[in-house]
């Protein structure tokens, strides 16, 4: 390994760090000069330590110690295979390293939890030269975007002493407005996995970037010399126009060069339908907020697709209820498998995925669109939906699904214009895409070329073909046929095992770089720490075979800005950028022209018979397309609906499972949240086959079986390796979304499943309260009848024993549950600020996640089993589970005043504060696990065994100083995040100053998109807590039993249509 | 008298040969009646064959002492648990570490006068005081002793940009959350804590740091406040009015109530 | 170890049955006698009444130690909730008194328990593995099936042929006089 | 006595069965039980009975050093089921540990002539039983190495136990019970030592029994104190008795968990702690009487009687379960009745029928007389009375948590084999205890039967 090479890129990076060192800072969420140098913190701080752990070696960077560490096999072979990953061990491994090693580092871990034995030498690492406006110990906001199909998500995001440690959304950002997704939330975590590629190899021997460079110069020479023919760049969907001008740079130089794109998990649909209805491409933006009465036609815009925070938000905004006047939007979902989007609506109509346009026809022929086709079953829905839409010209909204053809989006974009809704509700700009083709169009073309040997170098990033192509094409033989492919990933994955050069791809995290989000607005990404690894952005790359090789990314960038910002004073213009997260006013301005589009002019609809299975292919609500399927959080995320995690089952609906016996039962092991037996079934589609686990679902459309992808993979990482079944496996180009004539065969094999919750049925028992907003009218108080709960002033104890001051704040939570859709932002967010271990899928079996807020899902209407109605098991049929109502209730530790915890727990390790906090002390506690029995709201977790992950260094990067990190034997629970509340108040105290409302915001608080959680003083009766708890809807859990929760919750409302309920 | 006397020692002599009494002998001499009865009833007072007892009589003293000596040993054993925890030897008070550069906080503060803040410098603002970069030693170690043997660490720590690793002597355990800002800006000094350091050539911890001692302070803050102006003055002592003083202050910081400052969420989290 | 110099402990009498010893104690009771006692093995109802020994102090120590025990109890688990450090616990009074009640009375209970045993051992000055009794070979059936009464040379009314005639007239199986080597 | 001989097969004569042997001396009495354990060799029986327990306190060992190694998690508890086999053997073996003092104490006070025989050898269970129930509380931590925090000592955090908390009543309530029944145990052991020091022929057996007598002497003094002592230990062990078990209900009932959370737990709780009790001293003193030749001391009427009481305290445990229906059902409170019902078709019912089956159902044998008096029919049933209070507890302490409040939290539990293990251990512990005590200390208390020959004889002449 040539040395000297790594010391010059170090200097180079470190020469950017001079050339800025003199910049002032703007704000508390400074500028790029100090996130710039935080890498220099960070080698300085962290990593040393982290190395010490590691091993005693001294080094100057930590990626170039690694390149000394790597060729030492014993070391590499440590580092990939010993570490636990996120996932823990199972504890039925017999002991092995780990367990004696645990038993050590334990021992020091709990001289550490328990305050006994002597504390370990400790040294201290200080800075040689300090960054200007770090202030140590006090954590850093940089604004930044994480980039995402068609879109940009803008992020803030938290650093201490130059590591980023949490991801929140950037309220100046159009994409988020403070709002972020489950996605954006775990990304931090897909920085520090241990399992991240970490050099560039070739034929997976390591080399030098160097090397690399000298050998894509050599490969240029030859490129150029056949004008760049058998040359061509495989990419997923980009909107960076960086990125671009990239591409398009190497396009003119090699001017018979090919640029590809294959995004698996989106339809062309969209593109396609924008080129039926205004005859070429172009980018759709809804105004959600202006819409009263919105259609979704399959799609799940508030939860997936560009924009979907920034919708989330709108959306709910016009659902918040202040009185008994206010009004609601009204959402109309016709899907076949339930989404978060269908589970909010107020109509949800299950159809069969190719019964939508169908839909579409018939709603448009109603709507006087022409073509007279009609869909037997649901006139009447339709009907009703027509004339709500009627009555609302101009202020409602059709939204066509990701995975819905281009004859959906036609009809949708003809309608919206026919509604008048264009430029009010939805309005039309140019692609944020810097080049919009049909995916599958390219990707054929670019198979056949491989096919006939006319590819000889291949660049691919941004997508992984060999995973994810259709299986028809064959990707992996066809790959075979080209000389030279170079992968860029940020993994080693399925495709880097086909190609001869494999180049570790930097997290979006670690370098410069711009991104356009859904309405065209530009962002700068700026990183927040040094490329961990001897890792490079895919740009770098590309300009490797440019005639200006290793223009650095933030050279290029501030360059493409400037040629793009003439005059202006430019440095003024980047810090503000910088400051701002996003390039002032470059939204695109939206496009004339309504959608010239009738009908008729469609082709006959082909229709499916009604006996034949329909298998729809989704991206899986948690790890997407297989793009996550490494990340510990997402995995063990319940997906919204399901409420399975680590796996993807097919998914059927009541009638199909009864039909085929599949019916899932409860294991003695965790059971009702834990482990499910679920029959294996044998997929045959397509040619091809594939075995998956099957899984009953209320209100899928029936004859609809869901294939979710992104599972079984086969290099994906230590966590996401090996996990589900491998939905592409069954995928054909001709049947990318919508496939028929497949089988689904009960085998009698039985294959377990973790679910976080089995049972929908609340028993009678009132704790979610929902209700119609004609009810609400009708009777505001709703939620409160047949209430049990006593009168505050009965009790047996005289009021001084009380001791919450009233001049003192008193910290309480309010939850909307109008405003939940189970989007599950929260539970990431509050993982992530509370250092949350993830427990792996054998634990969840055993009933032991660890998640401090958790989202129950509940159907309604489905009588409980004492009135003998429906025993709340999904595997059961009922005719109420064929299109249930569904609601959502996050529940994270309701900070009883009269805590049940409290009382029972022998050394007083979880006690009131002052201001009403129920304190979980970690160090007091002995793990008896009696406070969580008693908790009425089983909000409590408990570390049965080791679940965090001490040894590997990555995750010490990752944890949040803030907050301990927990260990074996000890109970945790949500705490209002109450880091975040003393170092509020520590500051309003040296201001000498009350705290103010929104001052102190909780994890779950600010991620979530719709506004549903609020947190504040419930003794100040203007703080937004208190005016949301003044509410009639207000009420608490399970009231009767009198442990006044400081957690309550505003009764679900929801606005169905009123002449729907008569059709 | 004769045949008396006679069978006396046969039937008397031996029985009272260890223990006889002259006086006694006499006297069951001069009642041959009853020496009669003993001599025809002869025999039915056994001589006492002796046997050895299981236990010898130092036994009782011994058993008594060993009761005695398990309570001793006892109340001894738990005085020295309990007494441990809280000596220096467990809570590593008074002990000196051995640093990379033997750096003298009495030379800089005690005669140098140089302020704290001047290297701890987010002391004010943040959880934690700061240790000073290698660039504020330098600042003046640039120019003074700027070639002395003992510095050289920190030149070279300077000139190769590697970090001076100094071994930390305060430690709090990681589920402490001790914030020096909101100490310092609530009337907290320094030697408070750290003890009067610009007396210690080489640095020690002070106190126990120990929850109990936190508590001390949080319990009643008033023994311990001061004026702004004297946080940094290492040499300020608590007057014979502090208890008043302490009051005065308290109301002008606006310290929080004993209940809230014992709140466990006060310090952990 | 020093030689012991030995002295008259008592003049001893053993009997066959209870019933026996019984009679024989309250002869010698009415004797006159004070400093006596009676060996068994096993309590012969009666023979207190029959020597004449007071009523014991086993009732009041235990008392006593039970006194000690729930007070002591109550106290302390006042003052660490009240005094020591008064935390909101579930929003309970910090004088939580019923929740005190059961740990006061297992304290009463132990230390009431603890000052019987212990108190009734002392008073009986055990352990006292030696003892002049043990001199008497015969004495090892004092654990099993004989019944001793033993007058001691302490008593004023001692006086060994005399009181060892007095024992005889009691027919005993032996009458044997106690050395304390 | 006057009466006149009634026929010899008139139902008086069971009244009328001694609970000694006629014929008996003190001498008899003593030189059999004595023997026992300072002449009779070891058996060949003997060896393989403490062999088989001996593996199974190992059994122990490893589990529990698995246990501290790896954390409960080795267990099939979980989030509800915080609570599984740990607790559900703690109450179990407390509960057996009631009547070797209940015996002792009430029965004295009661002056139950029949107690003698048995009491010995019942405390000595007590304590055992007491030991193994003590393990748990200790292990079933998250950080066992952390439970010294459960007890009240000057901390160098100024903090001390939570008294309102039930498991701190646990503490003292258990601690307080294993100290006095240890006690009440080495009162009574005291003039038996004695008798061992004096009668042992081993010069090593006569300095350590010695040694432990302390140099009783069975003077009149002594006795009359002794007696007091032993009253009045008998007194306060009494309540003390009753107040163990019903601390340990708390544990439950003053939580808010349904089918936890009833006022009819204290009794119930002891008077099925007094069923296994008693269960389990059949268990033991079956065998025992048989392997020893105690026939004449443990005669047909101790059995009777313990199985009359034990027909009684079931019969008890019926009216518990039964109000635990009723008042749910009357109380209308949803969570209740919702948890009876479970009872009765969740996935646990097999459980709960398992149960009647074996302390309601099957105990009614013991109207019969025939059954009482069958002994092979004796031990079987006690056997059953154990399995079925085992079975109690696991329905009170799991099922109720199974399913509680929130639906969407419900879990179901499943042991795992570190479970088993460790209650196998436990089981081996107690029986390797029994083992060397019936070979190292009288099993039946010597002076009390020279006290009950002194009795008898004089009711003969």
């Amino acid at each position: 390994m040539n040395q000297r090479e790594f010391m010059d890129e170090h200097n180079h990076e470190h020469h950017h760090v001079q050339e800025r060192g003199e910049l002032r800072i703007l704000s508390a969420r400074a500028g790029a000069d100090v996130a710039a140098e935080a890498p220099l913190a960070k080698h300085a701080l962290d990593l040393a330590a982290v190395r010490g752990k590691l091993q005693a070696r001294a080094g100057k960077q930590y990626w170039r110690t690694l390149e000394e560490l790597a060729e030492d096999p014993h070391f590499t072979e440590l580092l990939q295979r010993e570490f636990p990953r996120q996932a823990p061990s199972e504890w039925d491994e017999g002991v092995d390293r780990r367990d004696f090693l645990k038993l050590m580092a334990a021992s020091l871990a709990f001289a550490g939890l328990s305050g006994c034995g002597l504390p370990p030498r400790e040294n201290i690492v200080p800075y040689v030269k300090q960054p200007e406006g770090l202030v140590l110990g006090k954590p850093l906001f940089f604004a930044t975007v994480m980039p995402f199909g068609a879109d940009a998500i803008g992020l803030l995001v938290e650093s201490h002493e130059g590591r980023p440690t949490k991801i929140e959304g950037n309220p100046d950002h159009p994409s988020s407005l403070g709002g972020t997704n489950a996605f954006a939330q775990a990304s931090v975590l897909d920085l520090y996995d241990p399992d991240r590629a970490q050099l560039t190899t070739n034929f997976g021997d390591m080399r030098s970037w160097s090397q690399f460079l000298d050998s894509a110069q050599a490969a240029a020479a030859a490129i150029k010399s056949t004008e760049g023919a058998g040359f061509r760049i495989l990419t997923g969907t980009i909107t960076s126009p960086l990125l671009a001008e990239e591409i398009q740079g190497l396009l003119k130089l090699y001017p018979k060069a090919k640029w590809h794109q294959w995004e698996p998990a989106v339809s062309d649909g969209g593109r396609e339908g924008a080129k039926l209805a205004f005859g070429r491409y172009l980018n759709t933006v809804y105004r959600v907020e202006k819409a009263d009465v919105i259609l979704s036609l399959d799609s799940d815009f508030l939860a997936v697709g560009p924009g979907n925070v920034r919708y989330m938000k709108e959306f709910f905004r016009r659902r918040k209820l202040t009185g008994p006047d206010s009004e609601m939007n009204r959402l109309y979902v016709v899907e076949p498998t339930p989404t978060v989007t269908g589970a909010t609506a107020d109509h949800r109509l299950p159809l069969r995925a190719s019964d939508v346009e169908l839909f579409a026809r018939a709603l448009a022929a109603k709507l006087g669109l022409g073509g007279g086709a009609s869909l037997p079953g649901a006139e009447k829905w339709i009907a009703a939906v027509a004339a709500d839409l009627q009555k609302h010209r101009g202020s409602s909204l059709v939204v066509a699904g990701e995975q819905q053809g281009a004859e959906v989006h036609a009809l949708a974009h003809a309608i919206n214009a026919a509604l008048g809704n264009s430029g009010v509700t939805v309005y039309q700009t140019e692609p944020v895409e810097a080049q919009p083709v049909n995916h599958l169009q390219s990707i054929t073309e670019l198979c056949a070329d491989m096919d006939a040997g006319k590819v000889d170098t291949l660049i691919i990033f941004g997508t992984n073909p060999i995973y994810t192509a259709p299986h028809d094409f064959d990707f992996a033989t066809k790959i075979t046929k080209v000389r030279n492919t170079i992968r860029v990933s940020t993994h080693f994955d399925e495709t880097a095992e086909y190609s001869q050069w494999h180049i570790a791809e930097s997290h979006f995290l670690e370098t410069w770089g711009d991104a356009r989000a859904f309405d065209g607005t530009l962002s700068v990404i700026q990183p927040l720490i040094a490329p961990l690894y001897a890792t490079h952005s895919a740009r770098e790359v590309l300009a490797a075979f440019s005639d200006k090789p290793g223009v650095s990314d933030y050279d290029a960038l501030r360059d493409r800005l400037k040629a793009a910002n003439s005059g202006a004073d430019f440095e003024k213009f980047w810090r503000k950028t910088l400051n701002d997260g996003v390039v002032a006013n470059s939204a695109f301005t939206p496009v004339a022209g309504a959608a010239k589009f009738s009908a008729d002019s469609l082709p006959p609809a082909k229709t499916i018979p009604a006996d034949q299975l329909e298998f729809i292919f989704r991206p899986d609500p948690s790890i997407y397309d297989g793009r996550f399927a490494n990340n510990g959080w997402l995995q063990e995320l319940p997906k919204p609906v399901t409420k399975l995690v680590w796996d993807n089952a097919a998914l059927v609906s009541s009638k199909t499972s009864e039909k085929l016996d599949l019916a899932h039962k409860a294991a003695s092991r965790g059971g009702e949240h834990g482990q499910i037996y679920s029959p294996v079934v044998d997929v045959s589609l397509s040619n091809s086959k594939v075995t998956a686990a099957a899984w009953t679902l209320p209100g899928q459309a029936d004859g609809v079986v869901v294939l979710p992808l992104g599972y079984g993979r086969t290099h994906a990482g230590y966590t996401g390796t090996n996990r589900g079944f491998n939905a592409y496996a069954v995928r054909v180009s001709s049947a990318l979304f919508t496939a028929t004539g497949g089988t689904l065969k009960k085998t009698d094999a039985e294959y377990s499943l973790a679910c976080t919750q089995y049972h929908f049925n609340m028993e009678g028992r009132k704790i979610l309260a929902s209700g119609t907003l004609e009810e609400y009218k009708k009777n505001p108080n709703f939620a409160h009848e047949e209430d049990e709960q006593p009168d505050k002033s009965v009790s047996l104890y005289k009021p001084q024993d009380f001791p919450y001051a009233p001049d003192k704040p008193a910290w309480a939570m309010a939850i909307d549950l109008s405003s939940c859709n189970g989007c599950n932002a929260c539970v990431v967010a509050c993982q992530s600020e509370n250092n949350i271990p993830v427990v792996g899928k054998d634990q969840v079996m055993r009933g032991r996640e660890m998640h401090w807020i958790r989202i129950d899902r509940y159907y309604t209407h489905t009588p409980s089993e004492t009135d003998g109605g429906h025993s709340g098991d999904p595997s059961e049929y009922s005719p109420a589970l064929d299109n249930p109502e569904t609601f959502f209730q996050p529940v994270p530790c309701q900070q009883c005043e009269n805590a049940p915890c409290e009382q029972v727990c022998p050394v007083g390790a979880t006690v009131h504060s002052s201001e009403g906090l129920n304190d979980m002390v970690y160090n007091r506690c002995i793990g008896t696990r009696y406070c969580s029995n008693n908790c009425p709201y089983k909000v409590r977790r408990f570390n049965f065994l080791r679940f965090q992950d001490w040894e590997t260094p990555q995750f010490k990067l990752l944890r949040n100083p803030e907050v301990t990190v927990r260990s074996r034997g000890v109970m945790e629970k949500c705490t209002y995040c109450v880091q975040r509340i003393s170092n509020v108040r520590i500051e309003a105290e040296k201001q000498n100053r009350a705290i103010r409302d929104g001052e102190i915001v909780t994890a779950c608080e600010s991620a979530c998109p719709a506004e549903a959680i609020v947190f504040g003083d419930q003794n100040d009766p203007n703080s937004r807590v208190s005016k949301l708890k003044a509410q009639q809807r207000n009420y608490t859990i399970l009231g009767e039993l009198n442990a006044r929760p400081r957690t309550t919750y505003l009764a679900a409302v929801r606005n169905p249509n009123p002449e729907m309920e008569k059709a | 008298m004769f045949l008396v006397c006679g069978c006396i020692p046969e039937s008397f002599g031996g029985h009272y040969r260890v223990t006889v009494d002259p006086a006694k002998l006499l006297i069951a001499c001069e009642e041959p009646a009853s020496a009669a009865i003993l001599v025809v009833r002869g025999g039915t007072i056994k001589r006492n064959e002796l046997m050895p007892q299981l236990f010898h009589r130092s036994a009782n003293s011994a058993a008594r002492i060993s009761i005695l000596a398990v309570v001793i040993l006892a109340t001894l054993g738990l005085t020295v648990v309990f007494g441990g925890v809280r000596s220096p030897n467990f809570t590593n008070q008074y002990l000196i570490r051995n640093q990379p550069i033997q750096f003298s906080h009495k030379h800089h503060v005690g005669d140098d006068g140089i302020d704290c803040r001047y290297c701890h410098t987010s002391v004010e603002v943040s959880a934690t005081a700061g240790i000073p970069p290698t660039r504020t030693c330098m600042n003046c170690h640039s120019v003074l002793y700027n070639n002395v043997g003992y510095l050289a660490p920190v030149r070279e720590s300077y000139s190769t940009d590697t970090s001076i690793q100094w071994v930390k002597v305060h430690r709090l355990a990681d589920y402490v959350y001790f914030n020096h800002s909101i100490h310092v800006n609530k009337g907290i000094g320094c030697s408070t804590c750290h003890g009067q350091v610009n007396q210690m050539p080489l640095m020690f911890q002070a106190n126990t740091l120990q929850m109990q001692w936190c508590l001390d302070c949080h319990r009643n803050p008033e023994q311990n406040l001061r004026e702004k102006k004297d946080i940094f003055n290492m040499d300020w002592k608590p007057g014979p009015d502090q208890a008043e003083k302490g009051k005065l202050l308290a109301a002008q910081y606006n310290i929080r109530g004993v209940r809230e400052l014992t709140s466990c969420s006060t310090c952990h989290r | 170890m020093e030689h012991h110099e030995p002295q008259l402990y008592g003049v001893m009498a053993e009997f066959e049955t209870a019933n026996q010893l019984l009679h024989a104690a309250e002869k010698v009771r009415d004797a006159g006698y004070k400093h006596m006692d009676a060996y068994a093995p096993f309590p012969v109802e009666g023979l207190t009444e029959a020597l004449g020994l007071g009523r014991n102090k086993v009732a009041l120590t235990t008392l006593l130690g039970g006194l000690c025990g729930g007070l002591g109890g109550f106290g302390f688990e006042y003052w660490v909730n009240v005094v020591s450090y008064p935390m909101n616990i579930a929003g309970r009074p910090l004088n939580s008194w019923p929740a005190f009640i059961p740990v006061t009375f297992e304290l009463t209970v132990l230390g009431a328990a603890l000052s019987a045993v212990f108190g009734m051992i002392a008073m009986n000055g055990l352990p006292r593995p030696h003892h002049p009794v043990f001199n008497i070979h015969r004495f090892a059936r004092a654990s099993t099936d004989r019944f001793f009464i033993c007058i001691e040379a302490t008593d004023p009314k001692f006086h060994l042929a005399d009181t060892a005639r007095f024992l005889e007239g009691l027919h005993p199986q032996h009458v044997t006089e106690v050395q304390d080597e | 006595m006057s009466v006149a001989q009634p026929p010899i097969n008139h139902p008086e004569i069971r009244r009328l069965e001694p609970v000694l042997a006629p014929g008996h001396t003190y001498e008899t009495v003593t030189a059999t039980i004595s023997d026992v354990v300072i002449k009779r060799p070891l058996g060949l029986g003997w060896f393989a009975g403490f062999t088989l327990a001996f593996t199974f306190l190992m059994v122990l060992t490893v589990a529990v050093a698995w246990l501290i190694i790896k954390g409960v998690g080795i267990w099939g508890i979980n989030v509800p089921i915080g609570w599984g086999f740990a607790i559900v053997n703690f109450v179990w073996w407390i509960g057996i540990g009631h009547a070797g003092t209940l015996i002792s104490a009430i029965l004295f006070l009661l002056n139950q002539k029949w107690r003698t025989s048995i009491n010995r050898f019942a405390e000595a269970m007590t304590l055992f039983a007491v030991a193994c129930a003590g393990i748990f509380p200790l292990i079933h931590t998250g950080r066992p190495w952390m439970a010294y925090y459960m007890f009240p000592y000057p901390s160098t955090m100024g903090i001390w136990p939570q008294f309102r908390s039930p498991l701190i009543w646990d503490v003292f309530a258990v601690s307080t019970y294993g100290t006095v029944s240890l006690l009440f145990w080495f009162v009574g052991l005291i003039p038996d030592l004695a008798t061992l020091r004096d009668r042992a022929p081993h010069k090593w057996q006569q300095m350590i029994f010695g040694a432990l007598a302390m140099g009783w002497r069975g003077s009149a003094r002594h006795w009359h104190r002794y007696q007091s002592a032993y009253m009045l230990l008998a007194g306060l062990a009494t309540p003390l008795v009753l107040s163990v078990h019903t601390v340990v209900s708390f544990d439950f009932s003053i939580a808010i968990v349904p089918g936890w959370h009833t006022t009819i737990f204290p009794p119930y709780f002891v008077a099925g702690a007094i069923y296994s009790g008693f269960a389990m001293v059949l268990t033991i003193a079956i065998p025992l009487r048989k392997a020893y030749g105690l026939e004449d001391f443990i005669t047909m009427r101790h059995l009777e009687n313990m199985a009359k009481v034990m027909l009684a305290t079931g019969l008890i445990v019926a009216y518990g379960y039964f109000f635990e229906f009723f008042m749910a059902e009357y109380s209308g409170n949803k969570f209740d009745v919702f948890l009876v019902d479970q009872r009765l078709h969740g996935p646990y019912s097999p459980y709960y029928f398992a149960l009647i089956l074996c302390n309601i159902l099957t105990p009614q044998l013991l109207w019969i007389q025939k059954v009482r008096r069958n002994i092979a029919a004796l031990f079987v049933m006690s056997l059953i009375i154990n399995t079925g209070m085992w079975l109690e507890r696991f329905v009170i302490v799991v099922i109720s948590l199974t399913r509680d409040f929130m639906p969407s939290a419900w879990g179901r539990y499943s042991a795992t084999v570190w479970d088993y293990a460790t209650f196998a251990g436990t089981l081996g512990l107690f029986t390797t205890l029994l083992f060397l005590f019936c070979r190292a200390l009288p099993a039946i208390a010597m002076a009390e039967m020279r006290e009950l020959v002194a009795h008898t004889s004089k009711d003969h002449d």
